[in-house]
């Protein structure tokens, strides 16, 4: 479930290459770290983001990641939105089975990824691609 | 794309990760190291993680891939210097880096690596002594 | 069909593959050195993959194969000069070459081979020991 | 996803003994090299071509791997079709699980042949027979 409102200017990073992979992870910790998550929350949310960006780029075949400071009203987090125009993902179940990939992976990116984060909204429709919302409170 | 230097020490190689890898640069170090083992005839591979910030599922595979790849080219990985937060999240993730071996910093690795090879070779000589023992 | 030679040295029997042999080839490999572990009573083979540019599940399972049936007939198999390359797609292909011996080049696996055979006698010391003890 | 332009006239070797496994070895490498992939990306792709030429001729019954040279405007690479009137694989999610088998092999063809290459691409139909196409691109 998605909730809080956005503050500021979300920063945009395209993923179109594996240096781009590398620059969602720096964008996602300097942001963690100005909304003063904890150490293991920053490293948690850094590796989520990690594993979708990764995603994006290799089954998405490219896309970009949407990153933002968002508030409840209690906390502050980090709000992230992978989206990508790729080929969709038919069979979600089977997709957020750890262990199940049709790439060379080791199946553990969606389903790692949603148990690193506070909150994980997908939507994906065959031949129209994928989007995937994660965000993680400072406690 | 950067590289990831690979040091020569006594009959150890020892890597040391300073930079937020690319997959690419990770799949490069992977092969690397396995010229590196077959051309020096180490016996050793310590990997130290002390400066990376996170562990995700592809670096993952790469350690276990490094291990595995050395373990056929008869040498020891041992990966020292994951951060806590690191291991947390990594069992979090799912990953449970199966046969890798781990250390706290780099002198204890090679003192892992020293006595695995000491029990390969020294196993005849361990037996002389119980022998001795035993007849006594 | 080509036939893979296997030499004689010493206490050893060296195979040294030199061609992309076909599976036919691969499983008479295998009897062909059953044969000459009991005819000559050898207690040590090695295999030099030194020229091998591939070593698929087949043969990945061939080798695994010829270090059991080594040890059934009380003979230590390594397995010796594999390439860089082919240690990394042998781990990705997901084959782990389970039970098999490694080293660098011939003179490695023989030395392997001699300290694995002081081992081993010595252990038979130690258990003739342990009898006596239990029955004096 | 099977993307990019074929370059020059394919070879096809037909596969219908164990020496033609071999071949197809050989002309996957020969290949590769006129290329100029990597050493290693010589080996994985010439390992996994291994693989299904042996899948080909074992349970397909026989069949062809043809091997041509393509290019998507940044990078050159290796695209190997294997096809057989075989059977087909009624569970491809089975056949894919490392470890199984309905032969005598260890399981490891199909899915360490897809870990091994950029791209993978089976179509199969029970009765019909099975078509994998893979590619392996330069760096
Ligand atoms: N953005 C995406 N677009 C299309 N398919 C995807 C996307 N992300 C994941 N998938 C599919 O879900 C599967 C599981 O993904 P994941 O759990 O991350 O494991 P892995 O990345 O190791 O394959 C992938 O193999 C792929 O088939
Ligand atoms: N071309 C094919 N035609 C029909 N069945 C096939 C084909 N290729 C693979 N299979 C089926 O998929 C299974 C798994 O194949 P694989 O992973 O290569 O393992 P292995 O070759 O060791 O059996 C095979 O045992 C077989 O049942």
């Amino acid at each position: 479930m998605t909730t809080g409102v956005d503050l500021g200017v979300p920063a945009t990073q395209a993923i179109s290459s594996d240096e781009d992979v590398v620059r969602v992870r720096q964008l996602v910790r300097t942001t963690a770290v100005a909304v003063k998550l904890s150490l293991v929350d920053q490293t948690k949310l850094v590796t989520a983001a990690s594993e979708l960006a990764r995603n994006t780029l290799i089954y998405g075949g490219g896309g970009s990641a949407e990153v933002a400071t968002v508030e409840d009203g209690r906390r502050r987090g980090v709000r992230i939105v992978f989206a990508d125009q790729g080929p969709g993902i038919p069979d979600l179940d089977q997709a957020f089975t750890d262990g199940f990939t049709t790439g060379g992976g080791l199946g553990l990116g969606l389903s790692g990824a949603r148990r690193l984060v506070d909150d994980f909204d997908i939507w994906t429709a065959v031949g129209e691609g994928t989007r995937i919302t994660i965000t993680k409170w400072s406690r | 794309m950067e590289r990831v230097p690979i040091l020569k020490i006594g009959d150890i190689l020892l890597v040391s990760i300073q930079v937020d890898m690319s997959d690419q640069t990770a799949i490069q170090l992977q092969e690397d190291l396995a010229e590196r083992i077959v051309a020096t005839g180490c016996h050793g591979v310590i990997i130290d993680i002390t400066a990376l910030d996170i562990v995700d599922s592809f670096v993952g595979r790469m350690l276990s891939t490094i291990a595995s790849i050395s373990k056929v080219l008869d040498a020891e990985t041992v990966v020292v210097g994951m951060r806590p937060a690191v291991a947390i999240t990594l069992v979090e993730l799912g990953l449970s880096l199966n046969g890798i071996r781990t250390a706290l910093n780099v002198e204890r690795g090679m003192e892992l690596i020293a006595a695995s090879r000491i029990d390969e070779w020294d196993e005849a000589d361990l037996d002389e002594n119980a022998e001795t023992t035993a007849t006594s």
